[in-house]
């Protein structure tokens, strides 16, 4: 029982994947207790990570677990787990999409519901360890461990064209972290050991050139996950195919371990790599949201939409992390949970359509708003949140984005933060045209069509579902703050330890006065609900 | 005693010449013969062949007894593989009514 | 002739499945074997009991860390670690072929007498440093294999694949023994670590007959191996031949011939650097073709057994590529590798027969839909497939990562990634596998045929199945104790490589 | 004596090897150990050559003869495959292999210095000596050697045995 | 009460929520409650946030609510600030708002999305107020982008038609192009101050500007005014507002005329001593102003749709906003809002009056008559069309007149654009005016069943008349005699602590007169022409559209531009996204990246496969070859 106690990060690893195997032993017969165990084990899990990760307040690390773990010719591997800043919210956007999601799809899967439930908890340990692994080792484990699940998840509960689709998303990824493993074994070898902290020192005293490559086996295996243009292919694919569930997991947390994954490691690790390579990140992730958004514009399938959407969205968080610039990186943490959370409400909702529908051709719908009301507004939410409406998510963290672009201390930085604005346009352009094709205009009466076989608006499950998502999307439009607070500390730290450049302003000299921002009311919590009017007099 | 002459006369480097042509023969047997009899046949020449490099430097490391012992055992696998070889031809050519290696080739690709 | 209990320790491990090999005939004489079932269960009875008495010996022998010797036969701790391998190996298919030659509607008492002998034969060919022992054990393992590769005689295809296993198998074998006849006759000794000695102290290291010696000598090794291009004989005696033979061939075969060749090579023939310097520089070329070959062509078989067979040849490249390295340590991986493949091929060829799957079955099409009929074969499956592509956290990764790491850190870092490239082609081929047993739903043909035959009882064969997956899973997870323990200490205490 | 012997030996493995007919293949490479034993003999070894004759003529030949007249495969093979690459490639290595051979073995110190220092050697292979050696040194041979027949046998059998 | 405050944008924002979510299952009774109330609520706490403001001894009060979005050196408060300027412009949405709710009880009383209308309706002046109230730049953007979002709900609130789903797209996406340019402008401002919030950046505008650089500012500037044209319907991104009629007629009224549109200029207002360090930026503001003008006057002139007519109008007037802006006059371009604020509205809800009465019909040459069915409805139409043909003594003359004189003194020509545009706006306002009231009816059927609006709706029209009427009394020009209030009442605001040059200095009351006079003549001139060309129906004006039938046809189709933009913009950009998505991931990335690496693999497969011919002597051939292999490496 201490042991319990005193290894709160591995029970939250380690739980779902346990209890995932116990319900691969149940009998085929028993799917829908096992889909209600599983449900039960993600949501004791959501409970359990809020608990301990919320409780612990302060800098640093809030829980960490480190122990030497095994020593493989030579080189040691420890085990060791740790949440801080830099992945709390991340750690917290798993455990809280996993049950949502499964309740969400609760009925869209007909036949071997249990298996899917294993499935689903043990692709949430690779995610949580991932996350949470400080040790390049463990973390290269999980990392290619998350493949195992989803691929069946795609494979087997998929669409028309899932063999292809599973095989195209589990190689590609294979692909980049196959030559990654080179890289680190590479690195492994000059630090002796696969500590993070050791590795980057190691690193420093490599030749420049070497640490390029090193640092570019890291990116692309990172850019694929994210995915980066041009290493983006495999996702519309995967995303189309995969069921519900599985796009929402995809999108939702699995592309954000790409993000992660500069932040935590490559650019830590190499320093003046990641710098000396600013701007080639910086060109294809503008190319990425420019290119995904107007690519998202002529889908025909509501899925593919989304899914290069996501290509674009995902495309600002790494346009912020090459900003190399508080504001940046801050928005790019902020926008990874904003991609987590709208673009799996998308899916989400797309599931839901097509449950009724059986399709998600855009054209097959029209006037859905006559029939599904609530369902419209709910879609509708989501959509403003997906473009970037002021007060829901995806402004605040698209604006930091773009502001810390163009502060950055790269000469281009401006350029491309005005280039990247664009992608706000666009978005709203194949998101709104979308929106209007399916949901506005004369009901569409067509026998095949997908409004005609829409017949019940959404039941009280789904809008359970929803509606966490809905406070979430403004809370975090309103109050970012309480998703950020804590990456904010480290990031500055990080961005000074790399001695990323300061970030320019239009002004030659400092400004002798420069005035103080509105200070903060001193009160403690504060929302526009619980008003301290002040009086400034200026 | 040059090279030449100590082949011409019996040296030991006639005797492995000898017995490297006589492995050189026993493989080509193997590549250009069909016929699965004769390929096992230049099997066995090319068992013979070791055969005669095997004394030959016993011959001149001063009657090496081992190297006889050895000899006996190479003898004997020899007769290993006759027996179990010919018993593959034969069932082989139960089936297939043919000793022609080229026609046995339904394992491919 | 009286015997030392040393030299008995030595033997034993080799007398005991002898016996077992002499007593099984004996049971089957002149009985109709397929009816009377309590001949059969004696027979299999003896067999298991011979292999593994064995093997408790073994093992006993281990935990005391003697390392007897009888006469040329060194049961050192390498030999120790070869008889465990092969055992395992041995156990696991006869248990699987008492299942699988129950589906195909007969049973031999001379089959488990047959692989009784090669398994003798395996563990003193791993075990000496004699070249003429080394012989006899090469063609104590080869012959009865010759003869299990066309024991299927309802198929023309079975005495067709032993037929080119034997001939390819003998000029191979031929070429080994004119190896070894020219460096022993030019060193003067016919225990190889002694004319290697020799020939170094004579000056005679780079003799070009030395040269073409232990050229010869290494054909004969990765031949074996099925190493390309003497590979060409593996894909069709593994079709040929009964799935546990197909799996044991694939896996002890190879494992002892890598062990041999690591005794004799870095080992007995260290004195000639020159030859190391040469093996090194043949073995990356290989090694490369071997990758690219064995993987290229497995990606295109329709036929589960060759897609397994052209796999084996590709993790031959794998397992060469610690020749390359050529360090400690990277023989260490590629012993632990060694034990992981063992469990992920029996694994993979137990799963045939536990599916049920007999004569040209095979194909990938007839795997259809397997996975949900049957789901703990087909996580086991899952397992063995995603630990064959090098999926961490099985054990196959751990085993690619040893070796690619010593690679890497001997500077091959060309090699190494030439050998991910490889294995992303390979998880292709291995998705397939599972693509045919998850992601795709039987023909109606299939399904009608099925319904016509018997339900498959193949609780053997399941068995060993669930026991290598633990295996590979314990690969993953408890490294340490398999590499460290097990394949460090048989390479430190048997060849005195890691000091 | 010794040339004599080598031709008896090398040409009849290479009327062997260019007989079409297998019958009097197999009666060439009875010519071939005859011309082995006479090295043999050259080589102060009459009992290997004894031997030589007794088993590989006497027992191995015979079977395979006997083999090819069961079989009545004394057909003559049929006209090349329409591949021809095979032979010329085959051709060529095992050319290359012969010439290859003759010059190794002379450039080879090692036989050299063999042939001078053991040319003087006296014989001394006896049969006394072979047994006591087979039974003192090479237990473990001699013991696995009699294992590798019962295996042969059984393994011929296995293969062969018409009731199974 | 200053703690109250808060509740000025958030009330309405509460009945928006309450109307939404509750307001079907609670009945139109409950939603008329709710949502007249929180506005009216909102007007009374703005009346005495004004007073308030009025009390401080700067004009200016700021509320802090908080903490928004703070990270690095970016700070931005949730925090109000209420001076002249966004005060009066509070009163203003809060006000013409209310109106605008109160007629709307009538106007969509029959409507089944009653309760989603007022949700939208309350929605929309919370977002207006948060983008008049916010103190810095993001929080005005919140609004800004917020109204859009109204706009463009209540745009494509007929959702089940075919046109309005459009329309509004149209509108929310024309205005996606102009915010770019606010954000844009943002990260400049920010980049060059530091801060943005309003107050600050005006504060530091003064002493920093050399240090930034001018081009920065004039940058910044055109990026804000780009922004501006899209929300403010100027050239190049008037396009939607035409279609924006596709909502209902309240809702052209307050967005479309009073309000939304007029954010543009207020924020132009607010940030005019930037604006005024740009001189660049000002000739653009100026001379895209007095184009659009022109412009849309023109097009107004052949438009059937009486509400397309006002619409055009409405862009041509707010054409003339920013031509005052441009020409320095920030309170005379107020000023020119604040009256058309009052008498757009006003005749956009006389409009909805008339279709209300003539059963949703629109056509212009199907109405007639009506004078004598809709007594209230002509009365108070007549005072809005007096007062935006500019007839002396009129609020529209005002204003106008004020623009126009800063026109001319900063260009003759700009003079000359604003009086060719208020000529073709008195003709077309009359044209209109007589053809809906005056001479026969045309529409027998329609007439017979007009009748003239309940008292929600004619309320609003008087009390709105009144306005119009009243409104001249915050800035009779001072060259008649006035003493143009309204600019010293905003120049705390719009000065904020800058000097700008006073235009009096360079003119002449006896210049004003003079300018006054003519544009005065020409248009009531143009009026009279209007007036006589259709009191007899369409004879005449058919018989010039004969005359002139390229031009005719030109400005009926509104020059072309729709299908200009279709033709050339937007179809070459699907067509460029389709390019992208088959060449580049389908074929470059897909096909040639990753499937032609697979293909080329398998096909080596089946290559390599060959070699497995399964002749022995082939397998033989090749371990042979291998040994070859072996002894070259080993011997050599």
């Amino acid at each position: 029982m201490t042991w319990l106690t005193s290894h709160p990060l591995s029970i939250l690893v380690f739980g779902p994947a346990l209890l995932g195997f116990l319900l691969l032993a149940l009998p085929h017969k028993l799917g829908r207790l096992s889909r209600m165990l599983g449900l039960m084990g993600a949501l004791a899990i959501f409970a359990l990570s809020l608990a301990w990760l919320l409780g612990h307040r302060g800098n640093g690390a809030i829980l960490a677990e480190r122990a030497a773990w095994f020593t493989l010719v030579g080189l040691p591997v420890d085990y060791a787990l740790s949440v801080d800043g830099l992945n709390l919210w991340l750690v917290l956007l798993t455990t809280f999409l996993v049950p949502l999601t499964m309740l969400g799809t609760w009925n869209s899967l007909k036949d071997r519901l249990g298996t899917f439930a294993a499935l689903f908890l043990m692709l949430e340990t690779g995610m949580l360890g991932a996350l949470m692994a400080q040790d390049l080792f463990f973390f290269y484990l999980f990392w290619e461990a998350m493949l195992i699940p989803m691929y069946f998840m795609i494979g087997v509960w998929g669409g028309d064209e899932r063999r292809y689709a599973a095989n195209k998303f589990f190689l590609y990824t294979l692909s980049g972290s196959l030559l990654w493993l080179v890289a680190l074994l590479y690195l492994a070898n000059k630090a002796g050991g696969f500590n993070p902290i050791l590795m980057g020192q190691a690193a420093t005293l490599l030749p420049f050139d070497v640490q390029c490559w090193l640092f570019i086996a890291f990116a692309v295996a990172f850019a694929i996950k994210v995915p980066l243009f041009p290493l983006h292919t495999w996702l519309p694919d995967a995303h189309v195919q995969a069921p519900t569930a599985g796009s929402v997991i995809l999108a939702g947390v699995l592309l954000k371990l790409g993000g992660y994954g500069f932040i935590r490691f490559a650019i830590p690790m190499f320093p003046q790599a990641a710098l000396h390579y600013a701007k080639p990140l910086a060109i294809l992730s503008v190319i990425a949201i420019v290119y995904g958004a107007l690519v998202a514009m002529v889908q025909r399938d509501i899925k593919k939409l989304v899914a290069y959407s996501s290509v674009s969205h995902m495309g600002f968080v790494m346009l912020g992390l090459a900003s190399f610039t508080v504001i940046g990186t801050q928005g790019a943490m902020l926008q990874m949970l904003n991609h987590g959370i709208s673009t799996g409400a998308l899916f989400l909702l797309v599931g839901m359509l097509y449950d009724r529908a059986h399709t998600r051709m855009i054209a097959d719908f029209g006037g859905v708003a006559v029939k599904m009301p609530v369902f419209t507004t709910f879609f509708f939410i989501v959509t403003l949140s997906s473009i970037g409406l002021p007060l829901t998510n995806g402004f605040v963290g698209e604006f930091w984005i773009l502001n810390g672009t163009f502060l950055s201390g790269f000469t281009w930085g401006r350029l491309y933060a005005c280039l990247a604005t664009s992608g706000v346009l666009l978005g709203a352009v194949y998101m709104l045209w979308m929106f209007k094709r399916v949901f506005w205009g004369p009901e569409n009466k067509d026998e095949d069509s997908g409004t005609h076989h829409l017949h019940a608006d959404l039941n009280a499950r789904e809008i359970a579902v929803m509606l966490p998502i809905v406070v979430l999307i403004f809370w975090m439009g309103i109050h970012p703050k309480t998703f950020v607070a804590i990456s904010e500390a480290p990031v500055a730290a990080l961005l000074l330890e790399i001695k990323a450049p300061a970030p320019r302003t239009f002004v030659l000299k400092p400004a002798v006065h420069r005035a103080p921002a509105a200070p903060a009311p001193a009160s403690g919590s504060h929302g526009h609900a619980e008003p301290a009017a002040h009086e400034v007099h200026r | 005693m040059s090279g030449m002459d100590a082949i011409l006369q019996g040296g030991l480097q006639g005797y492995l010449v000898v017995a490297l042509l006589l492995f050189a023969i026993g493989l080509a047997t193997v590549l250009l013969r069909r016929t699965l009899l004769m390929q096992f046949m230049g099997v066995e020449l090319m068992l013979n062949a070791a055969n005669v490099a095997l004394l030959a430097f016993a011959r001149f490391r001063g009657g090496d007894t081992q190297a006889m012992v050895f000899y006996l055992f190479i003898i004997a696998v020899a007769a290993c593989e006759a027996a179990v070889g010919l018993a593959l031809v034969i069932g082989l050519y139960r089936h297939r009514d043919t000793t022609d290696s080229d026609r046995a080739a339904s394992l491919k690709q | 002739m009286n015997l030392t209990p040393s030299q008995w320790a030595a033997l034993l491990p080799l007398l005991i499945p002898t016996l077992g090999a002499c007593l099984i005939p004996l049971m089957s004489l002149d009985k109709d074997q397929a009816s009377a079932k309590w001949i059969r269960g004696a027979m299999y009875g003896t067999a298991l009991l011979a292999v593994g008495a064995s093997f408790w010996y073994l093992t006993g022998l281990w935990n005391t860390g003697a390392q007897p010797s009888f006469f040329q036969l060194r049961m050192d701790r390498l030999a120790q670690f070869t008889g465990i391998f092969v055992l395992v190996a041995a156990a696991l298919t006869i248990l699987q072929s008492w299942d699988h030659f129950h589906q195909e509607g007969w049973v031999k008492g001379e089959t488990l007498s047959l692989l009784l002998f090669s398994v003798v034969g395996m563990m003193l060919f791993a075990s000496t440093t004699h070249f003429a022992v080394l012989f006899l054990g090469l063609e104590l393992f080869s012959i009865p294999l010759y003869a299990l590769v066309g024991t299927v005689r309802a198929r023309a295809e079975s005495a067709e694949g032993g037929m080119k296993y034997f001939l390819t198998g003998a000029v191979a074998s031929s070429c080994f023994l004119m190896g070894g006849v020219l460096i022993c006759g030019l060193g003067g000794n016919f225990d190889l670590a002694a004319a290697a000695l020799t020939l170094k102290v004579q000056g005679l290291a780079l003799d070009p007959l030395v040269l073409v010696g232990a050229a010869l000598l290494l054909l004969g090794f990765l031949f074996k191996v099925s190493a390309v291009p003497f590979h060409q004989w593996t894909p069709d005696a593994y079709e040929a031949s009964p799935h546990p033979i197909a799996g044991f061939m694939s896996v002890a075969t190879k494992g002892v011939a890598f062990i041999a060749l690591l005794r004799i090579f870095p080992g007995s023939l260290a004195p000639l650097s020159g030859v190391g310097v040469k093996l090194q520089s043949v073995v990356a070329v290989l090694a490369v073709a071997t990758l690219v070959l064995g993987n290229l062509t497995a990606l295109v078989q329709t036929n589960v057994k060759r897609m397994l067979a052209y796999s084996s040849i590709s993790h031959a490249g794998y397992l060469m590529l610690a020749f390359v390295a050529g360090t400690p340590a990277a023989f260490s991986g590629m012993l632990y590798y060694l034990v992981i493949y063992l469990a992920m091929n029996m694994g993979a060829f137990g799963l045939l027969t536990a599916f049920g799957l007999v004569g040209e079955h095979t194909t990938f099409d007839d795997l259809r839909g397997l996975g949900w009929k049957r789901p703990a074969m087909g996580v086991a499956a899952a397992i063995f497939m995603l630990s064959l592509a090098g999926i961490p956290p099985l054990g196959g990764f751990f085993g690619k990562y040893m070796i690619f790491r010593e690679l890497v850190s001997t500077g091959h870092v060309g090699m190494a990634i030439l050998g991910v490239l490889a294995s992303l082609v390979s998880a292709y081929y291995y998705l397939r596998f599972l693509v045919a047993l998850f992601l795709q739903a039987p023909s109606a043909e299939a399904e009608r045929l099925a319904s016509d035959r018997p339900a498959v009882h193949a609780p053997y064969a399941g068995a060993t199945v669930l026991v290598a997956a633990g295996i590979v899973l314990a690969g993953g997870f408890l490294q340490t104790f398999l590499a460290d323990g097990f394949t460090r200490r048989a390479l430190v205490d048997g060849l005195g490589l890691i000091r | 004596m010794f040339i004599t012997f080598a031709l008896i030996t090398l040409l009849g493995a290479l009327a062997m090897l260019l007989q079409k007919n297998v019958i009097v293949a197999g009666l060439c490479m009875v010519a071939t150990f005859f011309g082995v034993a006479g090295l043999f003999v050259l080589l102060g070894n009459p009992v290997a050559a004894a031997l030589q004759i007794i088993v590989y003529t006497g027992a191995i030949m015979v079977l395979v003869l006997f083999v090819i007249m069961m079989l009545n495969s004394h057909e003559e093979e049929k006209a090349e495959s329409p591949r021809p690459i095979q032979r010329w490639v085959s051709l060529a290595l095992v050319a290359a292999l012969a010439v290859g051979s003759v010059k190794l073995v002379l450039a080879s110190p090692g036989v050299k210095a063999l042939n001078l220092q053991g040319a003087a050697l006296p014989q001394a292979t006896t049969l006394q000596k072979v047994g006591a050696a087979l039974f003192a040194d090479h237990l473990l041979g001699f013991e696995v050697a009699g294992l590798l027949l019962l295996a042969a046998m059984i393994g011929a059998v296995a293969l062969t045995k018409r009731n199974l | 009460m200053n703690k109250y405050y808060w509740l000025i944008p958030i009330l309405p924002l509460l009945g928006s929520a309450f109307n939404g979510l509750l307001g079907k299952r609670a009945g139109k009774g409950a939603v008329t409650f709710v949502g007249l109330g929180v506005v009216l609520g909102s007007l009374l706490l703005a009346i005495s946030a004004f007073l308030t403001m009025k009390g401080m001894p700067d004009h200016r009060l700021v509320l802090g609510y908080g903490e928004w979005m703070a990270t690095g050196t970016l700070q931005v408060p949730f925090d109000l600030a209420i001076d002249p300027l966004s005060g009066t412009m509070m009163l203003v949405v809060t006000g013409i708002g209310f109106l605008i709710h109160l007629y709307s009880v009538g106007y969509m009383h029959e409507d089944e999305g009653y309760a989603r209308f007022f949700c939208y309706l309350n929605l929309f002046v919370f977002f207006m107020l948060t983008l008049v109230l916010g103190s810095s730049l993001v929080l005005m953007f919140v609004g800004w982008e917020g109204v859009g979002l109204c706009s463009y709900l209540l745009i494509g609130y007929f959702f089940e038609t075919d046109f309005a789903p459009d329309a509004g797209l149209k509108a929310f996406l024309t205005n996606r192009v102009g915010d770019l340019g606010v954000a844009i402008g943002m990260m400049v401002l920010f980049a060059a101050f530091g801060t943005l919030t309003v107050g600050d950046i005006l504060t530091q505008a003064g002493h920093l500007a050399p240090e930034v650089g001018f081009g920065v500012l004039t940058f910044a500037t055109l990026m804000l005014f780009f922004g501006a044209t899209g929300k403010s319907a100027q050239l190049p991104l008037y396009l939607w507002l035409p279609d924006a009629m596709a909502g209902p007629t309240p809702v052209s009224a307050l967005i479309h005329a009073a309000t939304m549109v007029t954010s543009g200029i207020y924020m132009i207002c607010r940030l005019a001593p930037v604006f005024t360090l740009a001189p660049i930026t000002m000739d653009v503001v100026a001379w895209v102003g007095a184009g659009t003008a022109l412009f849309a006057a023109t097009i107004g002139l052949v438009q059937r749709d009486i509400k397309k007519v006002l619409a055009y109008s409405t862009v041509s007037q707010l054409g003339y906003m920013f031509l005052g802006l441009g020409a320095s006059g920030f309170a005379a371009g107020f000023f020119h809002v604040f009256t058309h604020a009052w008498f757009k509205a006003l005749l956009f809800l006389g409009a909805g009056s008339v279709i209300h009465a003539m059963h949703h019909e629109q056509d212009l040459f199907k109405m007639g008559g009506l004078k004598a069915k809709m007594p209230a409805t002509f009365w108070t139409m007549l005072v809005a069309t007096l007062a935006i043909i500019g007839f002396p003594g009129t609020s529209g003359f005002a204003s106008k007149d004020e623009i126009l004189y800063l026109a001319y003194l900063k260009n003759p020509m700009l003079w000359v654009i604003g009086v060719v545009a208020a000529c073709c706006t008195a003709f077309y306002m009359l044209r209109l005016f007589t053809l809906t009231f005056l001479g026969k009816p045309r529409d027998h059927h329609a007439f017979d069943h007009a009748h003239e609006s309940p008292v929600s709706m004619t309320l609003p029209l008087a009390l709105l008349a009144v306005g119009t009427v009243l409104a001249v009394w915050l800035g009779w020009p001072k060259a008649f005699g006035g003493d143009f209030r309204i600019e010293a009442w905003l120049a705390p605001a719009t000065t904020f602590g800058q000097l700008h040059g006073a235009h009096g200095e360079h003119g002449s009351h006896a210049l004003a007169w003079g300018l006054a006079s003519v544009s005065t003549l020409l248009g009531l001139s143009s009026a009279a022409f209007g007036y006589f060309s259709y009191k007899d129906g369409l004879a005449v004006s058919e018989a010039r559209a004969a005359q002139f039938p390229f031009l005719h046809r030109l400005l009926l189709n509104k020059y072309y531009v729709d299908e200009g933009v279709e033709l050339y913009l937007l179809r070459p950009i699907r067509w460029f996204g389709n390019l992208l998505w088959k060449l580049f991931d389908v074929i470059l990335i897909d096909g040639v990246g990753v499937n032609l690496p697979g293909a080329l693999t398998r096909v080596s497969g089946d290559f390599t496969a060959l070699f497995q011919t399964g002749r022995v002597r082939n397998y033989a051939l090749s371990m042979a070859l291998g040994a070859a292999v072996l002894l070259y490496v080993f011997l050599k």
